[in-house]
């Protein structure tokens, strides 16, 4: 299984029956596959869908039809379209239960920074600012590291913020790391890695609840 | 796996509502007015509300009976010219009344449900609503501050729901039902019709079910929901 | 013709193919009735309808569809419902032509006064205040002078004024004025009166333009 | 009498468009992008333009032509992900790009539409976006001023539109397009399907007539409406 499937298999277990739920650009395709068939959830779109399904079959795209990151999505049975003012109230007014969201920076207090490297990387903001300062639950959904092998997860975030304190939950090709009022918790160890793996390739303070490595959830 | 089902009794649905509560209601006159909620609101007993709603139904009718039961402490408002009654406990002050021009009440309401801290606007600017508002300076022009407006509970009316919670209104019983649906924390609607998740266009859903927490369903069209002999001209 | 009926049929002709129109509370049911057959106007009501046609037929009452003012009307081909919020952005959009309103008072530099007697009358500021400031050419509908024969075009507003310097046209059963730069200016006699007359139940001056009574358009 | 038809030629839709005028567009990828009038405002050589537009469609399409023939000077945006030709004229200041968060652009364009100053938002709050904001306190909460936005001239995409300017959308293609109807001096729809007035049912009109000027049919999906191969997941 790759990084990127692993990932997305961790972050569908976070979906609850009946919730609202935003999948962020690249993760949604993945993430539907790993959902229960059936599973009562309303996913969202910042491009005006509530009720978006798994990618299309083949051949049955729609022209008319897009998710936020350009692919077919297929819809479900109770799905509906608004405009963009709209899908955006359900953001910021509350009504969506958890958003997940790729970075490039995530701190140990939660902030998050992941849409600008100055003079480098600016493709803009689209939703994700909005994503992040107002779902009910934001979690970050990344590799654990950079390419360059670099940690993403540190003590304070050195690019420019996309929102201040809004991360609750980590999930990484190696771990699932949630944040807390005393800081970073480890909650859950992937299989392929070790504790020690985690902690050096992470970039701030980890609390560790679990005597051995051995009493970790792993996934 | 069980769908998505939010239709409920009306116990279940007014579950929670307590005194103290501010509680948007839906409906311009009778159109859109959720007089079936209202009515088991009233039932309620409860006391010091604060009720958001375009006017104050007609003597009678609608939020009226909880204002004359002194259930409401404080009204906010666009105009209250169809009822007499309430105007009266307004110029005795047994209840405190908030006016606001409609259209601004409407995008206050709005500002609430789409997570904004509030509006800027001209509306007013020259005349003595002005007098307790912030005014700051946009392009060189006034512009008042309106602060966002949300509430604790909104009621609303539509003609079809799905249990999903996806509403649809017609005709002039939409106005204010799909904006308070977006501003409360609880939204309760009433539909006169509940159909399976799917049967309504999802090109043709007012209110996504996303805003909509309880559902039940109208028994009756009471006589309230009628047309009004007294507002019929006579030809 | 009843004093009212008079000052609809003037009204009536205000209104010019094509346009978006807002009636005012009282005034559509009569004015709607001096409109050409068929006339493509689009009838905006503050409760969320465009297209607005005459009251309805006696029994084909809906109760789902009324006016602002509470009344059953009819609506025309091509009509549309919408929600408040939608329905003020047409008025404060800039997308209303002409809107009628009474009054209590209105001023000769086009102040308007008419939704509050403070200690005595104050049902609300309903969408009169919008109407009055955003409508792109606003006219009072009134009669000329109050029940008690107290002049209502004023030098200035004595009452609190819903919006200032909005006024671009004053229709009363004796008279149409105008408010220009340089002041009112009296446009049209209605039949029944004599330039003295208005004159004298005129609180404010009033630019006389002709020579002679005779000369005056006659409505 | 006639009857309201807006529905009028390519060259007659397009009179009167002028070089340094604002132009919204509606639009979020292929779905809603007004590609038929797009193309007809590119072969009519403005400079200067300033465009709003969620995204810069991708190289070689809609809005992305007129940018590539140095037609605008600047672009009011979200996002420009999926277009890296806008990307390397901007970091070659080529064209001034103005980033805003995909809600609050839709909102400041529908605040311009419905007649407000601006909104008042904690969205970016924290970060380098509220450096030149400036920021008020909203019941003891920091807000920033984020000022209406209106353009000379929208341009959107219907699926269906009646002869009087009613307006249906379809979809994902519904997005920017109802916004934008309303926050323009010259709103210009383009239209798949062009009814008789009347055909279309009151309570289902997006945009009411009201807010449209003028009104084409597209005579032809042409290739840029459709399917993107390379958004294809190949199973």
């Amino acid at each position: 299984m790759s990084y990127k499937n692993k990932i997305a298999k961790r972050a569908a277990e976070e979906i609850l029956p009946g919730q609202v739920i935003n999948l962020g650009i690249g993760l949604p395709t993945l993430a539907m596959e790993y959902l229960p068939e059936n599973m009562p959830v309303m996913i969202h779109s910042e491009n005006g869908i509530l009720g978006m399904g798994k990618p299309c079959e083949n051949g049955r795209e729609d022209r008319n039809l897009i998710d936020a990151g350009g692919s077919y999505p297929e819809v479900v049975t109770g799905a509906s379209f608004f405009d963009s003012a709209l899908s955006f109230s359900i953001v910021r007014g509350g009504r969506l239960d958890t958003a997940f969201l790729g970075t490039l920076e995530v701190a140990e207090n939660g902030d998050l920074a992941n849409w600008i490297i100055p003079g480098k990387f600016s493709p803009g903001i689209g939703g994700g600012m909005e994503l992040a300062q107002k779902a009910k639950r934001l979690i970050i959904t990344t590799t654990h590291t950079t390419r360059k092998g670099e940690a993403k997860i540190l003590k304070r975030c050195t690019l420019p913020l996309t929102a201040k304190e809004c991360v609750d939950r980590i999930i990484t090709e190696l771990a699932v790391v949630d944040v807390t009022e005393a800081g970073l918790e480890l909650k859950e160890l992937a299989e392929e890695t070790t504790l020690d793996e985690v902690i050096q390739k992470t970039g701030a303070p980890l609390i560790v609840p679990h005597d051995r490595e051995a009493s970790f959830p792993r996934f | 796996m069980k769908k998505i089902n939010k239709w409920i009794s009306m116990e279940e649905a007014l579950e929670g509502i307590q005194s103290q509560q501010s509680i948007m209601v839906g409906g311009f006159g009778v159109p859109g007015t959720p007089f079936t909620l209202l009515q088991a609101l009233a039932e309620k007993k409860l006391n010091q509300l604060t009720l958001i709603k375009n006017e104050a139904n007609e003597a009678g009718m609608g939020i009226s009976n909880l204002i004359e039961a002194k259930m409401v402490t404080k009204l906010i408002t666009s105009h209250l010219g169809l009822n007499s009654t309430v105007i009266k406990m307004m110029n005795n002050n047994e209840i405190l009344v908030d006016f606001f021009p409609q259209g601004i009440l409407a995008e206050k309401i709005r500002a609430g449900g789409a997570g904004l801290a509030g509006i800027l606007t001209d509306i007013g600017i020259d005349t003595i609503l002005s007098r307790d508002k912030e005014i700051i300076m946009v392009d060189g022009k006034k512009a008042m501050v309106e602060k966002a407006l949300r509430a604790d509970v909104a009621l609303v009316h539509a003609a079809k729901a799905d249990r999903a919670g996806n509403l649809v209104y017609t005709k002039s019983a939409r106005n204010f039902n799909p904006i308070m649906a977006m501003a409360a924390d609880i939204v309760i609607a009433e539909a006169e019709e509940i159909v399976e998740t799917g049967e309504i266009d999802p090109d043709q859903v007012h209110t996504p079910a996303a805003f909509v927490d309880r559902l039940v369903a109208i028994n009756e069209i009471t006589r309230e929901y009628e047309v009004l002999e007294s507002h019929v001209i006579q030809k």
